[in-house]
């Protein structure tokens, strides 16, 4: 039972991760590339980081629950990154698939 | 200066310490602590603003419902990736705002960046409107909706309360 | 438990530290404490040579743990030599910098006392990764004195400097990890110990480990064609620091003895003798490229710059001897160098400030206040450094030369040596004439469009009174400026006097360098 | 495995050379990173390469890696930061002072 | 089980790390670089979580949480320059 | 001691004399005569002993071991070299006393005079060689003073330089022959090398040997082709002149020819080199003197001639030519020093030396006239004047060797033809300055000098005289005693009378007295016919054009390497470092790959592997786009991380990855100040050059790590691995061996590490930069200066960070971890606050000085080490135990871990030092900004 979780885990984990960098590869402008890797990668290494922690906490050596730590950091990290790489990218005005925003000044 | 500057810090980072050890050792649990004061007076003067929770219950119900959103998001995010690229309807949509406090946008725009084909993009000078960018929102004004309800609402609820 | 081999390493770090929680007080009592440590240093160095005059190795194993697993420092009689040597330099660095060079910039005294750390560290460790280190120190605090002050030309020379050793240290790690992955140690005695027993399978890489620190040590040493670094870096710092680094090729000529007598050395079986064919032929060409330098420069500073190359060239032939009078050569030639090569320095710039725009270029200019006087010690500092008697320079000569009559090559040496010598008298005879001789009227601004336009006579030609931070410009009292350089001249004098004990001395010195077992014995414990 | 490792090191090397020898601070500066992750590379290596047997002393370890190249690559990683980070400022100082950014401080182009 | 998946999983990771390092080399545009250089730093974490398992050692938690700490800096510091020039202003 | 004293007088005189000379210039005459005679007393109780027979060895201990001691030597020679330097020496300071005008420095004058009077009695009174060889240089240094004494004057300046350089080569060479003198004798003392004359005569070095005395001998005394300094010498006082060029600065060479005679003389080398050199100064000496028009100038040359004479006598090598070489030096300098007193009263009377302008002075000083006529008839070789005396016994030598030798009788003639020219000029110096008509627009009108400076005249013609008329009771005592000590045998039968009967050498002398009134009278066709070639004769323009030879060659070598180019300065450096490490490899000959057992590529590695590569490419390839290249190295570190993880080096990995970022962030702060972009100024072949050099390094370093990695390989590491537990109290052997096996290492590497920071924080301190209002594209910079979600961020972030950070400092001990890596983590959690909240926001919270942190982490980490002292085990000895504590348990303390502490503040330190003031370069911020108490120190 525990293997077939662990196994989920890690492939599901493991496809999300390459769903994101796929993303990343083929989407078609900055805007939406950026989509893939700020969640789907997000989720993948959450799946990996718990499949770790399952791991750990049951080769007898007690709980192992740190990597939700690792967990905790990507999801506070990983938007604000995003945030900022869409902000920048609105400022050096990249091409994008969608009707760029109106430049009102005070949005820069 | 206050001994305890930021009360619910020092359970967390004691906590956090615990999970950093993998360990419940009585040691640990003293020195968690010891940390968890210790932090917060040297770091007091770098939190923004004291921190309110006004109603905790409403956070953790918004919390799981982010967690189940994400879950939700990837998949949706998988699907559009994994489909034609050709088909997405991506959008920017400017979410009008009525959060005030900096922490409160801060998690507005960091939930959108986690949830369905939404990223923040822009936070506009006045603190007025989010400049969101969607994947595939061939209905804009939904997804803003979505937004407003599903979690500016709780998080106004939670941090400014008034 | 003897703690005199860590001592002269102790000394200066806490120093440094000391003058760093201090750096608010006033300038005077971080000079005090400044000079008081260098001072302690002295009277370390000297303690240090009368413990081993026995001919005793102090073997230090810090952390208390066993060669060659710990870092030992091994304070042999080269290193105790190196040791005085230097701590002699910096005192009269020092005092011509407490003069109002060292609050040009920040933290001076600082760097200074880390850079001594450096120094002596680098002549005490045991240990070749240690060595590393301490290189790195002395470089690091090095790039801080260089820079002292700042400027155009003194950046852009300090950028070369800090680059080219950055690419030095480089190959450094290279080397040491090469020896490190092949015999897998790093304790200096040990080494000579495993190399002296490569097996042929690991000769190449052994050779090519020892040759490519080498590289490394030549760079250091500023031995052609690496020396190119070292002319614009030294003509443009501040001048008691270009002094004191009159020490700093020395370094790099420890390194070369050091490492290629002990573990390269006559012992090392099929690795001996390693750097042999290199060494001499280089070294010449050093002395006389130096020598050319000499001749060619077009200003002071610069000149004093080439003649450290050369110096640096004869210094090397003497040990690329590989014979006991060799080596004793060498080691009565490197103090002498340092202190000659650091009194010029220091009064190439008490005359420069004096010339005002013209500065150290040898150009005419008016004639310059007290040229007697400066006049005077430029002539004996000349004689002393291109090896005119009777001073130290001569007798350095001297020794080097009666060594190099025993080798094959000695014709060559020879010839290099006298035709640098000849160089050298030529240029600095021309320097001393364009500097004191050729000079202009005081007055005289119309008619000499060929000639630098003279500074303005009086504002910048006032003395500062002591201890004030003054421009580059500046002119310091001239009794307190020359105090550091009749100091320096005077030890190169106490050397001529004395020559006798100290060739004794250093005959014993190296002496204990030709037989590396009895360091080898002494910090293992066993003999090889 | 040892292949890899070996050319990864030679390739850093060459790349570091080359851009050590441009003429403008930046790549030069560039050119030294490199030589400095080549340096700690090649220095890491001469204890031999191993597989998940990290110098940790554990009950059930059987194996552990050489912990002395790994102390001295991480001095060598310490100090090739300082140097790294001196020559950066370095290289904006000799910027301010001589008014362009070639290594010569003369402006070619 | 896990013998299969794990290897499956290393491939899927490695193809991730292939199509980062891919799209960071084309850019074309400099957000687009930064991108991928973060998407490369978490797929790296994923990795290395993975190399934990299938090696049974716990002794990579601490490189996956340095490289989400430090992967993040560096995307910050990266953003910044672009918008503002002065990172530390 | 007496000879030591006789010759430190002088040198001591000199000072003396420079201080008393204040107080007048009759005083520091005085005071330079009292030296002169303290030294002359010095020697007079030994006097007797040289007369005796005897030779005065006085030696002190210098450098024995080296075969250098302080030894003097009295004996015939030496006594009369003394006499004639401290005898013409006190004339020469009285002449000088009323030579000098009142603008002239006296006690310089003298001072450099005595310092050369010092010089020169230390080479005539060596016995060791070595010591002769440094009085030698003195002579040549003070000489250098002398002749530039007029230093404003460009001439005097030269003369002096070539002087030196002239007499300083030939010392140097004369250097080499005494050292090879010395290893074929064994030992520099004259006694042991002029009692070793046939070892060395048989020596192989014997020739080498001679060659390089000879040098150093025909350099100082004027020899051809040497000659040519001294006539540019004449710009030197006429005092000077009359001390030096008669009597002593170039009479050291033939002394040296006479000391060393015994030792060398006798072989056909020696005959060759010695007459052969001899004979050519002689005859062109002669024949140019003829023709100068400046009375200096005649002097000068007939100078050169009579060296070349006395050189010819010991080149002939026998006896009693030596025994006329001794005579010749001595009547030489007595009327030459007259001559060039002389001269100086003309010029000192007529304000010119120019004898086309000088004419029948007879009318002005008739006195002067006549002492000089006397004087000038011992140069020209008249019968009774001491000049002929020695010039008849040098005839009767150069008859006497035409017999010995094929073309033997073209010796008589040569000499013969050069005594003819000796009388012309001699002649002319009387007939053109005395007489020939009336003086030509002189500056001034001459009559007679005062009354002191014709007494120095008076004496030395006087002496003149009586030599020449009574040689047997007057110069004979004296000649055969130095005679005697340069044979160092029995002297030879010899007569000083006037008279010899008919012999060859008195027609000789006929027939040079009736050819040289002749010539003379045939002077004007001459004087024509030497004008048109005289620019080419100068032997001057060979020495200036092999003076600029070697200038042009200096400069040329120096700017060849000396460009000034970093880029040239580390091609070399690479270049070489390759050249030694190929050869070195080459010299082993072994396989380049070892049996090594080699793991097994994955699929996850060899991925990692291309992409660093093709990361490293791209940067090469796009490094001109700056933000790109940096972009990309991201990768390249990461990788570099990544395997130090997987290969089992965890620590590595998390102190590469944070240096990483903080380098990152540092090379962001340099980029905004340095363009954007690098221009394309690298020729193509530069390119290319670089790139094969690239190669070459790039594989040597692959190479070399290849063949380490495969070869098998025994570690001291079990050693640290068995005791690092039991002996340094840690499992995390990679920390223990840090801060303990190794923790030397590691206090050195964070004094690095504080070092930058001071060095940077010295070099930033007065630093101000304007950056680009613009990115590179032209784009205005984003107003936004600190994005709002990010700053909220990164504030929450902070206390996390910090914790995680001393979770790895704690561990370090035991896990992965410890100071640095804590440090560098710390230092990135807080520059993440300068990054997102700027830094005026940061530093109203963290003080911008971290001088005290560096220096507190510095003290406790060197603190710790010396604890240990107090237990008396050395420096950095660890300690560590077991706490108990109640409720908490077993609680781990080591005293490394103190040490670790501040290796970690050092580190916090240093970065913040370093990132803070980076950040403050920019001028609009900087300046603005006021800081807390005591600012930023
Ligand atoms: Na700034
Ligand atoms: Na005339």
């Amino acid at each position: 039972m525990l293997e077939y979780l662990l196994s989920f885990l890690i492939l599901a984990g493991a496809l999300f991760t390459f769903i994101g960098s796929l993303g990343l590869a083929r989407l078609r402008d900055f805007y939406t590339r950026l989509h893939g890797p700020t969640k789907a990668t997000t989720l993948g290494v959450g799946c990996m980081l718990i499949a770790s922690s399952v791991y750990f906490s049951n080769r007898g050596a007690g709980m192992s629950l740190h990597e939700v730590l690792v967990t905790l950091f990507l999801f506070i990290t990983a938007p604000i990154s995003a945030h900022l790489l869409a902000k920048a990218a609105l400022h050096l005005k990249l091409e994008s698939l969608a009707p760029p925003p109106d430049d009102d000044p005070a949005n820069s | 200066m206050k001994m305890l500057p930021h009360p619910l810090l020092t359970p967390i980072l004691a906590a956090i310490w615990l999970l950093l050890n993998n360990s419940l050792a009585p040691g640990h649990i003293v020195l968690g602590l010891l940390l968890g004061w210790a932090i917060p007076l040297f770091t007091v003067h770098y939190w923004p603003e004291a921190v309110h929770i006004h109603k905790p219950l409403t956070l953790l119900r918004f919390m799981a419902v982010v967690l189940l959103d994400i879950v939700l998001a990837n998949l949706v995010v998988a699907r559009l990736i994994l489909g034609r690229p050709q088909s997405l309807h991506p959008a920017f949509l400017k979410v009008p705002l009525e959060l005030r406090s900096d922490l409160a946008i801060g998690l507005l725009a960091n939930t959108i960046c986690l949830t369905p084909g939404t990223v923040s993009a822009r936070l506009s000078l006045d603190r007025r409107f989010l400049l969101v960018h969607a994947l595939n929102a061939p209905d804009g004004g939904a997804v803003i909706a979505t937004i407003k309800q599903r979690y500016e609402a709780p998080l106004k609820e939670v941090f400014e309360p008034c | 438990m003897n703690h005199l081999a860590i001592a002269p390493l102790l000394l200066p770090l806490l120093a440094g530290i000391l003058l760093l929680l201090i750096r608010h007080r006033g300038i005077f009592p971080r000079r005090l404490l400044s000079v008081a440590a260098v001072l302690g240093q002295i009277g370390l160095a000297l303690l240090l040579t009368g413990a081993l005059s026995g001919g005793d190795i102090l073997v230090y194993h810090l952390g208390n743990w066993p060669a060659p697993f710990g870092i030992v420092l091994v304070a042999d009689a080269l290193a105790a030599w190196m040791l005085l040597a230097t701590a002699l330099l910096a005192l009269f660095a020092l005092l011509y910098a407490c003069q109002g060079g060292d609050a040009r910039g920040r933290h001076f005294h600082v760097l200074f006392q880390l850079q001594l750390f450096g120094l002596n560290g680098a002549f005490l460790t045991g240990d070749l990764f240690n060595l590393f280190v301490f290189f790195e120190v002395l470089l690091l605090a090095s790039y801080g004195l260089i820079l002292h002050g700042g400027g155009r030309a003194r950046v852009r020379a300090g950028l070369h400097y800090v680059v080219l050793n950055l690419a030095g240290s480089a190959l450094f790690l290279i080397a040491v990890g090469t020896l490190f992955g092949v015999f897998g140690t790093l304790n200096m005695a040990d080494l000579a110990r495993k190399v002296a027993s490569t097996p042929p399978s690991e000769l190449g890489l052994a050779r090519a480990a020892g040759l490519l620190l080498f590289a490394v040590f030549a760079l250091k040493a500023a031995l052609l064609p690496l020396y190119l670094w070292l002319p614009a870096a030294y003509a443009h710092t501040s001048a008691p620091v270009a002094a004191l680094f009159a020490i700093m090729t020395k370094v790099g000529v420890y390194a070369i003895v050091r490492v290629y007598s002990l573990i390269f050395g006559a012992e090392a079986g099929p690795l001996a003798h390693l750097i042999e064919p290199w060494l001499l032929p280089m070294a010449l060409a050093t002395l006389l490229v130096g020598m050319l330098g000499v001749l060619a420069a077009t200003a002071l500073r610069r000149q004093v710059a080439y003649l450290v190359i050369a110096s640096v060239g004869s210094l090397l032939t003497a040990f690329a001897l590989d014979s006991v009078a060799g080596i004793a050569a060498g080691l009565y030639y490197l103090p002498h160098s340092v202190f000659a090569a650091a009194a010029l320095f220091l009064l190439a710039d008490v005359i420069a400030r004096r010339r005002g725009a013209t500065a150290d270029h040898l150009e005419s200019a008016p004639a310059i206040a007290q040229a007697a006087l400066l006049g005077g010690l430029f002539f004996v500092a000349t004689m002393q450094m291109i090896g005119l008697p009777p001073l130290s320079g001569f007798l350095g000569k001297f020794l080097l030369l009666r060594a190099a009559l025993a080798h094959p090559a000695a014709a060559w040496v020879m010839a290099a040596v006298l035709l640098g010598g000849l160089m050298g008298m030529i240029a600095l005879a021309r320097s001393g004439s364009v500097l004191f001789f050729r000079t202009l009227p005081a007055m005289d601004q119309e008619g000499r469009s060929d000639t630098p336009v003279p500074s303005p006579p009086t504002p910048l030609m006032k003395p500062l009174p002591f201890g004030t931070p003054g421009g580059e410009g500046s002119v310091l009292p001239v009794a307190a400026a020359l105090v550091p350089v009749v100091g320096l001249l005077l030890l190169g004098l106490l050397m001529t006097i004395f020559a006798g004990p100290i060739q004794a001395h250093v005959a014993s010195i190296a002496e204990q360098l030709s037989r590396p077992y009895l360091y080898v014995h002494a910090v293992l414990g066993v003999r090889p | 495995m040892e292949a890899l490792i070996a050319l990864s090191i030679g390739v850093l090397t060459a790349c570091g050379v080359y851009l050590a020898l441009r003429g403008r601070t930046f790549p030069m500066v560039l050119g030294l990173t490199f030589l400095s992750y080549a340096v700690n590379l090649f220095l890491f290596s001469m204890g031999r390469l191993g597989i998940g047997q990290p110098p940790v002393i554990r009950a059930a370890a059987t194996a552990y890696a050489d912990p002395v190249p790994q102390a001295l690559v991480l001095t060598a990683i310490v100090i090739g930061f300082a140097m790294t980070a001196f020559v950066i400022v370095l290289a904006l100082k000799a910027r301010a002072e001589l008014g362009n950014d070639h290594v010569d401080g003369l402006d070619e182009s | 089980m896990l013998t299969l998946v794990i290897p499956i999983a290393f491939a899927l990771l490695g193809a991730a790390v292939a199509l980062s390092v891919w799209r960071l080399l084309r850019g074309p545009s400099a957000p687009d670089r930064i991108l991928a250089l973060d998407t490369l730093y978490v797929n790296t974490i994923a990795l290395l979580v993975l190399l934990g398992i299938h090696l049974g050692s716990a002794l990579y938690f601490e490189a996956a949480l340095l490289i989400a700490m430090m992967g993040f800096v560096g995307t910050v510091a990266l953003c910044k320059y672009l918008l503002r020039g002065d990172i530390i202003e | 001691m007496n000879l030591l004293l006789a010759v430190l007088t002088p040198f001591l005189g000199a000072i003396l004399v420079a201080w008393v000379s204040r107080f007048g210039r009759s005083h520091a005459a005085w005071a330079a005569g009292g030296v002169a005679l303290a030294a002359l007393v010095w020697l007079l109780p030994l006097v007797s002993a040289p007369f005796a027979g005897a030779t005065l060895v006085q030696r002190i201990a210098w450098m024995p071991a080296a075969g250098l001691d302080l030894a003097f030597r009295l004996d015939g020679l030496g006594l009369l070299f003394a006499g004639l330097i401290l005898g013409i020496g006190l004339l020469v300071i009285l002449y000088a006393r009323y030579y000098l005008s009142e603008r002239d420095s006296m006690g310089r004058l003298y001072a450099y005079l005595l310092l050369f009077m010092g010089a020169m009695l230390g080479v005539v009174l060596s016995e060791n060689l070595i010591q002769l060889l440094m009085f030698w240089e003195l002579t040549s240094l003070s000489s250098f003073l002398l002749i530039a004494y007029w230093r404003e004057r460009e001439q005097a300046r030269q003369g002096a330089r070539m002087a030196l350089a002239v007499t300083g080569a030939g010392g140097l060479a004369l250097l080499g022959g005494i050292l090879l003198l010395g290893e074929i004798t064994g030992s520099y003392e004259l006694s042991v090398v002029l009692a070793s004359g046939d070892v060395i005569r048989a020596h192989p070095l014997y020739l080498p040997t001679l060659v390089l005395v000879l040098l150093g001998a025909f350099t100082k005394s004027a020899q051809f082709p040497f000659h040519f300094w001294l006539p540019h010498a004449m710009a030197a006082p006429t005092p000077v002149s009359a001390y030096l060029h008669s009597a002593t600065m170039v009479k050291a060479g033939v002394f040296l020819l006479a000391r060393l005679f015994p030792a060398l003389s006798g072989t056909p080398e020696w005959t060759w080199l010695v007459g052969g050199v001899g004979l050519l100064t002689l005859l062109i000496g002669a024949f140019t003197a003829l023709f100068k028009h400046d009375l200096k100038g005649l002097l000068a040359y007939s100078t050169i001639s009579h060296l070349g004479l006395i050189t010819l006598l010991f080149g002939i090598g026998t006896p009693l030519a030596a025994v006329a070489g001794v005579f010749h030096i001595i009547n030489h300098a007595i009327f030459k020093a007259s001559l060039f007193m002389a001269a100086g009263i003309i010029d000192h009377e007529t304000g010119t030396r120019d004898m086309r302008r000088i004419n029948g002075l007879w009318q002005f000083m008739p006195y002067t006239a006549t002492l000089a006529m006397v004087a000038a008839a011992a140069m020209a070789g008249v019968p009774l004047v001491n000049g002929f005396l020695s010039k008849e016994m040098f005839f009767a030598e150069a008859v006497g060797m035409a017999t010995q030798m094929r073309l033997g009788w073209l010796l008589p003639v040569a000499v013969t033809v050069a005594g003819i020219f000796a009388v012309a000029y001699s002649l002319r110096f009387v007939h053109d300055v005395f007489f020939n008509g009336q003086p030509i627009d002189l500056p001034r009108t001459p009559h007679e000098p005062p009354r002191w400076m014709k007494v120095p005249v008076e004496v030395l013609v006087l002496l003149c005289l009586l030599v020449g008329i009574f040689p047997a009771q007057t110069v004979e005592p004296i000649l055969a005693v130095a005679a005697a000590s340069v044979l160092q045998g029995p002297l030879p039968r010899h007569d000083l009378a006037i008279w010899h009967g008919f012999s060859p050498a008195l027609w000789m002398s006929v027939i040079a007295l009736v050819g040289g009134v002749l010539l003379y009278g045939a002077r004007r066709p001459l004087y024509a016919w030497h004008a048109r070639y005289e620019e080419y004769l100068d032997a001057r323009l060979v020495y200036d054009a092999l003076l600029r030879a070697l200038l042009a060659f200096a400069r040329g070598v120096t700017r060849l390497f000396d460009a000034g180019s970093l880029q040239r300065m580390l091609f070399l450096f690479l270049s070489f470092a390759l050249l030694l490490g190929w050869i070195g490899w080459r010299g082993g000959a072994a396989a380049l790959t070892g049996p090594r057992a080699l793991l097994p590529v994955d699929g996850v590695s060899l991925l990692a592997a291309c992409a660093l590569i093709a990361a490293s490419i791209a940067v090469v390839a796009l490094h001109r786009r700056r933000f790109t290249a940096l972009v990309l190295i991201g990768v390249v570190g990461l990788v570099v991380s990544l395997i130090f993880v997987k290969f089992s080096a965890p620590d590595l990995a998390l102190t590469q990855l944070s240096v990483e970022v903080v380098t990152v962030v540092l090379l962001l702060l340099a980029l905004y100040f340095l363009p954007q972009h690098t221009p394309a100024e690298s020729h193509p072949m530069r390119r290319s050059r670089d790139a094969v050099l690239s190669l070459l390094v790039g594989g040597g370093v692959g190479a070399l790590a290849w063949a380490v990695l495969t070869r098998p390989y025994t570690s001291m590491g079990d050693y640290f691995l068995a005791n690092s537990v039991s002996g340094g109290g840690g499992g995390n052997v990679v920390n223990v061996i840090l801060v303990d096996f190794r923790g030397f290492d590691t206090l050195g590497e964070i004094t690095v590490l504080a070092l930058a920071g001071l060095a940077i924080y010295a070099m930033l301190e007065k630093l101000r930069l304007d950056g680009p209002l613009n990115d590179a594209e032209g784009r205005a910079w984003n107003r936004d200066m600190h994005p709002a979600i990010m700053a909220s961020f990164t504030r929450l972030l902070l206390p996390l960070a910090l914790l995680v950070s001393l979770f790895i400092l704690l561990r370090g001990h035991n896990q992965p971890g410890g100071g640095f890596i804590a440090g560098l983590v710390t230092a990135v959690a807080l520059i993440m606050q300068y990054l997102a909240n700027g830094v005026e926001w940061t530093h109203s919270r963290l003080p911008g000085n971290m001088h005290p942190i560096i220096a507190t982490g510095l003290a406790i980490a060197t603190l710790t080490g010396l604890g240990s002292l107090l237990l008396g085990y050395p420096f950095l000895t660890s300690t560590f135990g077991h706490l108990h504590w109640p409720l908490v348990g077993d609680f781990e303390l080591a005293s490394a871990m103190a040490f670790d502490l501040g290796v970690y503040l050092v580190v916090v330190g240093a970065t913040l030092q370093i990132l803070i003031h980076l950040g403050l370069l920019h001028g609009k911020t900087g300046d603005a900004l006021t800081f807390g108490k005591g600012g930023l120190q």
